[in-house]
């Protein structure tokens, strides 16, 4: 039931392939992952939202989903990456 | 000093004879705070729950005490507390806590006089409408009261299963003289008595709703640990138990604390009659003072007098039926209680102006006597 | 598989739960991410954690979390936990509060669990207000700081949470912030796997009421606070001491052994047997 | 409306009270007396007692009512046998005595006596004395009161006393109770005189 | 935020209106802990108590917020503290010792849906019976209860002028939605404003009594430090304070508790009634319900039925003379609330069967409209 | 002149409140004593002078003598205490409680009294168990000591209550015993200067029930361990660490200055009055 | 029974609703509102609202009632103005507008409309815009509202705006009111083309 | 009015001249006194009252009075020996 749930509320074609995902309906814009990004990756629109603008700095170090309060955005699985 | 296991008949305390059925329930968890004249339930449970794999706890007050009994109760224990007045307001968040979550527990309040500390070792039956009204909100209170050591050991037994049945807390009602007196008692074998538990889910745990809405307005009880994963709070909430802010979920909640007692008052409630089929004036009395009653009442009767007497072991849900189906024989109703005038009120409502009701009063730390009762009953005449 | 953050969504209690109540950037939602991986981590099923917790914004995580939870009074979730543990000891029962749940009106129940002992795991998030209620101080308010019942500035004293827990008895007592959160995953893990009373306390933040009211910044800049303020216990000897003034410790302040009262309890079983 | 009584004959009551000062065991002694009129001799009791404002010290007493019948009132109203080991317990509770009552005191604390029949006796000096402690003389006073009345049996006592003596003061209690059994028996042997 | 000082008339809120009315009593000790649907009224006196020299404090809980306000009412300081449902259940045992001890303070309760933790920003009348009763022992409470901003403001003086006047607490009953509103209000200039103090002692310390009986039942009260050594406790005591045992001093210290007010219901109690005159069915409505009531009964008189409003001011004593008296006239007694019917028993006990009474109860979180009321008029009649 | 007690018969309510009720050899009635003696020594008014207490044997203290004297309600004397001195800043608050009063149900007035530093002397009469209610174990009961609650000995950790009063935040923090009358007399002295909270716990004895429980003699007996088993605190340097171990020290243990609460308040009255 | 109030007219109620989320100032432009009707222009006035089961986000509105008369019934029963500066609120509330109810909306959050007249504006686009912040939306909402509608004047919108704003924001909020005022008459000028 | 109390209470002809004075009506017989008289001037009678047997071995040290918990003991004041 739970898996349903997480299908419906966040499957996304347009997510695959890309490292950052962030779920709007979830995410406040309080800019967090965005400050503390170590690499600058992420910035915000005018919204608030954060946008992986700059993807090739991102390092998938994973600190923008650990430091997101609201479970809000999701970085690839690093071994994914790899493979 | 050991206990007489050898005989059959013992000379027990009330208070020793609460605890006795608190064992026999299957009550294996007592979370409390000393206090007298309770004291004696938990000093006697600290002895004997470990020696059948029970727990008693001693908790920091009484607040947490109720707490202890609340969270052991979620978890699939019988669980229990006993206290006295100032131990009893203090409970008074929580008991409306276990009103709402509908968790299954008893409170024994052995009273003494109040108010505030008042009068710690002198009988009193002066709680009996903070039981009823004690914590904020609407819910409905079951509470039982024994006259005698022997209706201690069954009424607490009979709270146990009320508080399963009706997934609610349960208050036994003693007080001092009752909780303190020795009697003999025979205390039944385990198999002859009847022990009630709580219903337990059948439905998988996905379709699993631990404050489910049904029929019977009591719904399955899943304890934690057990691969249901629910959600308990004293928020107002939804079947599933989530927080709910919907006026329509709140009234089905609220109307499922009431009607689960209003629609089972035959069930709950339970009156001890003596000579009413002809009596055309009744002595209503209970606990401690139904006992002088008793011996008014023989007083009455060698007399002549057409009196009986009226003994609600059931103190709440209010004998509210009871009272109206013997009305019509009645010409007058003595109430008599340990206070300044409680449960008159109650008996006043019901009756409806149909039968003279006086009271007879006593406050002063001493227990009304026959005679006194004897008296107003030929005063009153 | 759709991208998803990676372990904690597992966990969520996602039907129509989400958004959470919590305001934009506020410090729970951070810590409940930590609490998750670390129960992930040590690879407990959910049928066998319960989570405990009061009544405060810290307080309403337990509804969003796909365990046994139970949402109590104001003050009192250490006490329901009790009952709970006792009644089944194989539970892993985790305590969420907040300063104003555990140290204002429940703080007799903390000091007890500590002393008594019992294998509860506490988190604590410190935000040095009461949330919930609109930004009141409270018993981890620092001096001079501005409530909304201190317009005039906060005249009482803050608690040394971690302090007063080593001091009432608990065997394991840590710090950590919401800024530190993978440090903080490792002390909840930590906390967790401890038999006996833990305490982490988490200093968190409250960008809505006490950061506005003390003009310390949104969240971000709340974060930036804590990552500047915070020393390693580990590092704390090579800190020159006046550096150390305004600063605060994280990490396993204290982590001693004494006996657990569940399994005191045990050999009171044995011995009343024994003596029958 | 399950369990409903009948009988109307009030019963036929003997009511009792062991009176004294905080350390003397009294409530221990009606516990005693209960048992052995009640479980051993069969018959109704209800023990019952009084503490004062305060939890330990000051007055203190234990009453016991008996019937053969059922007990309605648990309480003493008027009362058959009084026994008093403090002067204080004495003044106080004489007046609940009945006119045909019974008063037995302790006669080396209880020097100012009322103004009617009373068995009095040495109890704690003779348990001081031939025990060696004073806290026997509740146990004495019991087995006089075995003696000297017919409200309770002496083997009823003697069993109860063994029951319920803790372990290691079996004899010096069985002792005390031998000495009140005796005691009265010369009273009554000095009486006929 | 300034306040609008130089203008008459002013908008606020009626927790803020309630605290005014504090400040103008002569208030000038507030102990609390924060709780929604109250927590306006601590936020506003932290800020103006210390202007006028009084003294605010955040206590620990709500234990130690009526505790605190009971010392400093001791001491000399009309006191007084502000909560709702869980806080109010917890002050329970701490109001018992108020009563006890006689001493003058002022509780408010702005009511949120229960039981529990319930609905913490949604209204209810749900506390209504527990004021009465929320204490174990047997005592007499006064409360009071607005049902506008004007009324928070006016209530509030009176409380203190009555607890300080019966040396007993009395309780200010409000509501989530009286609480919150904002209305306007026009604050009288100090003068204007009657307000007692307690009544001293004339005689010389070693003759004073602190719980002197006496014809009021009402006995002068010295404060500590003013040179009158006295004793006061929780225990049951004689006029001096100190702990009795003795059953005729019992007695009539709670008749003292009891006959201050009782003997006084005359002065305490207070209906506004409108529309009574030739009533024949009447709405019994308090607090915020009496608001929808007062605009149910025009509605009502538009289509000529004879329809009244009783609200009662003063919830506890209840008005039982002033319904006993108008009893005679009416057909029907409605009784609003905003619970599952609490306050209908107390009509009822008093209609004693006289009269026709029916209940129209809400509790999903919702106030009662005019329209319900009109309709359940209607229906009824 | 007649031969009285020097001192202390002048403070006492002798009419028909003596004798006490405390049991013969109770320690209760030596620490009044000492607390007589010290408000004699520092010439207060008896009008001066509130005596506050909570409910136990020790609590029963107010009743005896002739001061301003509050008996409260079980574990609340200090939140009582507090609204008393704030009303009346002039006055001496001394609060009277015992193990069970201030630190079982009163555990969290009695930190938060420490924390915000009001000015009352907290005297603390230990005497390791629940007197009053008849001897259950109390939260200074020390491991495997019996109590009527605890049948097959206590499984509970005793507070070190001067220890928690300290990390609590109180300014000073003594200790003495019932058997060391002149020098608890002076630590009462100190206290009572004191600016701001201060503790003064007595080690006591309850010959009736905790020492009987516990077999550990009559009171001449128990005053002998406390005679026995006291270091002071000067002398505590100078004994070997094994020899400490089941010892307890004794003498001024904590004494630091912090702003007092009601002194702290005066400036908020004057930082209102002056933005007003 | 001191107080009675012999009125029967029911009050001439005119019911607003101003809605949006937690942090859109909702709760505080209902006080300006209800102030300026009440204190400045003096009709009687009731101001509520309605608080979430949270204590901070999710939907947030405050209700004015104004009246010449007396006001019984504090709280809104069918809206005469509804002003929505989200979707949500939108959504929720608009039935509960009267069929000839007049409805503001943020043009720039509300984009789903409900099928009936809607006066709409770019309130939160505008504040970020001409005043460099978002949080004066809810001021230019009430310019708007005294400039479509009759309930208040501008004047004493003015006037408490002058008094309630926070020291040093007097000037933004202002200029935010006038630029209610404006939008509305231009609006005007629109429809009557 | 408490020195009348005294008075009616605690005078006492026979005790003038006296080192110590018992109380007989507060004393509960604790022994206290008498266990830790620093010069073993007292003993206990058989009731176990405490008694000055060798008033000679009595200093004044006041530990007695001290220690007593229900003021039921009094030693002359020193000064007065004195004099
Ligand atoms: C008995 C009781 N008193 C008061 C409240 C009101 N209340 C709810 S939460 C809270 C404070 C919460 O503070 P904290 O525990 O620090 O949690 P936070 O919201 O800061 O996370 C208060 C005072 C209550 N619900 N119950
Ligand atoms: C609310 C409440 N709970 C419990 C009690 C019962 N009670 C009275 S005194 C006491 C314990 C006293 O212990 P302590 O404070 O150590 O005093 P002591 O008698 O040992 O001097 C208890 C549990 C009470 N009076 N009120
Ligand atoms: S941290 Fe989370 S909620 Fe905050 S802006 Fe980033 S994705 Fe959104
Ligand atoms: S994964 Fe790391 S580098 Fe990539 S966007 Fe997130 S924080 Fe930045
Ligand atoms: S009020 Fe503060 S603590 Fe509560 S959710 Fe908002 S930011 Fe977090
Ligand atoms: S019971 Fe213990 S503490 Fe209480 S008076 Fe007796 S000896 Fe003292
Ligand atoms: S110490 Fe006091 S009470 Fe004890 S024996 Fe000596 S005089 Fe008597
Ligand atoms: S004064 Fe000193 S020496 Fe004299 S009897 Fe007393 S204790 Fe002994
Ligand atoms: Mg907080
Ligand atoms: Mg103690």
């Amino acid at each position: 039931m739970a898996d349903e749930e997480k299908k419906t509320t966040l499957t996304d074609k347009e997510a695959e392939g890309q490292k950052i995902r962030v779920f709007e309906a979830w995410c406040k814009k309080c800019g967090i992952c965005v400050a503390f990004c170590p690499t600058g990756a992420l910035t915000s629109n005018e919204d608030g939202l954060p946008i992986l603008t700059y993807p090739e700095k991102c390092t998938l170090c994973g600190m923008c989903e650990l430091r997101c309060p609201d479970f809000a955005i999701a970085v690839k699985a690093k071994e994914k990456e790899e493979k | 000093m050991r206990t007489a296991t050898d005989q059959k008949e013992r000379l027990l305390q009330g208070n020793q004879a609460c605890a006795e059925g608190a064992l026999a329930s299957g009550a294996r968890l007592f979370a409390g705070y000393p206090i007298t004249p309770s004291t004696e339930i938990a000093e006697f449970l600290a002895r004997q729950l470990p020696k059948v794999g029970g727990k008693f706890i001693q908790m920091e007050d009484e607040i947490a005490s109720i707490a202890a009994v609340i969270g052991a109760s979620v978890t699939g224990l019988k669980s229990m507390t006993a206290t006295s007045g100032p131990g009893f307001s203090l409970m008074q968040e929580h008991i409306g806590y276990a009103y709402m979550a509908e968790v299954p527990c008893v409170i024994v309040d052995v009273q003494r006089g109040g108010p505030s500390t008042g009068l710690p070792t002198k009988v009193a039956q002066s709680d009996t409408m903070q039981v009823r009204w004690g914590t904020h909100g609407d819910y409905y209170a079951i509470a039982l009261a024994p006259s005698s050591v022997e209706e201690c050991f069954e009424l607490t037994i009979r709270a146990f299963n009320l508080s399963e049945k009706y997934r609610t807390p349960v208050i036994v009602l003693m007080d001092e003289v009752v909780g303190h007196m020795r009697e003999k008692i025979k205390l039944p074998d385990p198999g002859e008595i009847k022990v009630i538990n709580r219903m337990k889910p059948t439905v998988p745990p996905e379709w699993y709703q631990h404050f489910e809405i049904n029929p019977h307005f009591v719904s399955p009880m899943a304890s934690f640990g057990e691969g249901y994963r629910f959600n308990i709070t004293g928020l107002t909430h939804n079947p599933e138990g989530f927080p709910t802010d919907r006026p329509e979920v709140i009234r089905e909640k609220l109307d499922k604390l009431k009607n689960k007692i209003c629609h089972n008052v035959s069930d709950i409630v339970q009156v001890r009659e003596e000579f009413m089929e002809d009596a055309n004036v009744a002595v209503f009395a209970y606990g401690i003072v139904a006992r002088a009653a008793g011996q008014a009442i023989r007083m009455a009767r060698e007399k002549r007098m057409r009196v009986g007497l009226i003994q609600p072991l059931t103190i709440w849900p209010f004998p509210d039926e009871y009272i109206e189906r013997i009305l019509e024989q009645l010409d007058l109703i003595i109430v008599a209680e340990l206070n300044q005038g409680q449960l008159i009120g109650e008996v006043m409502r019901v009756v409806r102006g149909k039968t003279r009701v006086r009271g007879l009063f006593r406050y002063d730390s001493e227990l009304i006597t026959p005679d006194q009762i004897f008296d107003k009953i030929r005063e009153e005449k | 598989m759709e991208l998803i953050p990676k372990v904690t969504h597992h966990y969520l209690r996602t039907k129509k739960k989400f958004p959470n109540v919590w305001c934009a950037g506020c410090g729970i939602g951070i810590v409940m991410g930590a609490i998750i991986r670390a129960i992930d981590k040590l690879k407990l099923s959910r049928d066998e954690v319960v989570m405990v917790s009061g009544i405060g914004c810290s307080s309403r995580m337990p509804v969003y979390v796909d365990f046994n939870t139970l949402h109590t009074t104001h003050g009192r979730p250490l006490a329901f936990a009790t009952g709970v543990k006792l009644a089944k000891p194989s539970l892993k029962v985790i305590v969420i509060t907040g300063d104003g749940d555990a140290l204002a009106i429940g703080g007799n129940h903390f000091i007890h669990a500590c002393r008594r002992n019992i294998d509860l795991t506490c988190i604590l998030v410190n935000n040095q207000t009461y949330g919930m209620t609109g930004g009141q101080f409270s018993p981890s308010t620092p001096f001079m700081k501005i409530g909304t019942t201190a317009p005039y500035g906060n005249r009482e004293r803050a608690f040394d949470i971690s302090k007063l827990a080593i001091a009432s008895g608990a065997p394991f007592v840590a710090r950590g912030t919401a800024y530190h959160v993978v440090q903080l995953e490792k002390l909840v893990e930590q906390a967790t796997l401890k038999k006996g009373f833990s305490l982490v306390e988490v200093i968190s933040h409250c960008p809505t009421l006490y950061g506005r009211l003390n003009k310390e910044g949104d969240a971000v800049e709340m974060l930036k606070w804590q990552r500047g303020h915070a020393i390693p216990i580990s590092a704390a000897g090579k800190v020159p001491p006046e550096k150390l003034r305004d600063k605060f410790l994280t990490g396993v302040l204290w982590d001693i052994e004494f006996p657990e009262y569940c399994e005191e309890y045990d050999k009171v079983i044995a011995e009343a047997q024994r003596r029958d | 409306m399950d369990k409903t009584k009948k009988s109307i004959e009030t019963d036929d009551r003997y009511e009792i009270r062991l009176s004294g000062s905080g350390g003397q065991g009294m409530v221990l002694a009606g516990m005693i007396l209960a048992e052995a009129v009640g479980i051993n001799d069969g018959k109704n009791v209800v023990q019952t007692q009084s503490y004062g404002p305060e939890a330990r010290g000051g007055a203190s007493r234990s009453d016991v009512v008996v019937s053969s019948k059922e007990i309605f009132y648990p309480k003493t109203i008027k009362l058959d046998l009084l026994l008093c080991l403090t002067q204080e317990a004495c003044d106080t509770y004489y007046q609940a005595l009945k006119e045909d009552g019974v008063l037995i005191v302790d006669s080396g604390l209880v020097t100012q006596l009322p103004a009617r029949e009373v068995h009095a006796f040495p109890f704690t000096q003779l348990a001081r004395e031939r025990i060696g402690t004073p806290v026997v003389a509740n146990i004495i006073a019991l087995g006089t009161i075995a003696s000297l009345t017919k409200i309770v049996t002496k083997k009823g006592l003697l069993e109860v006393v063994q029951r319920r003596a803790p372990k290691g003061t079996e004899e010096k209690n069985l002792q005390a109770l031998e000495i009140g059994f005796e005691l009265a028996r010369k009273k009554r042997a000095r009486k006929s005189h």
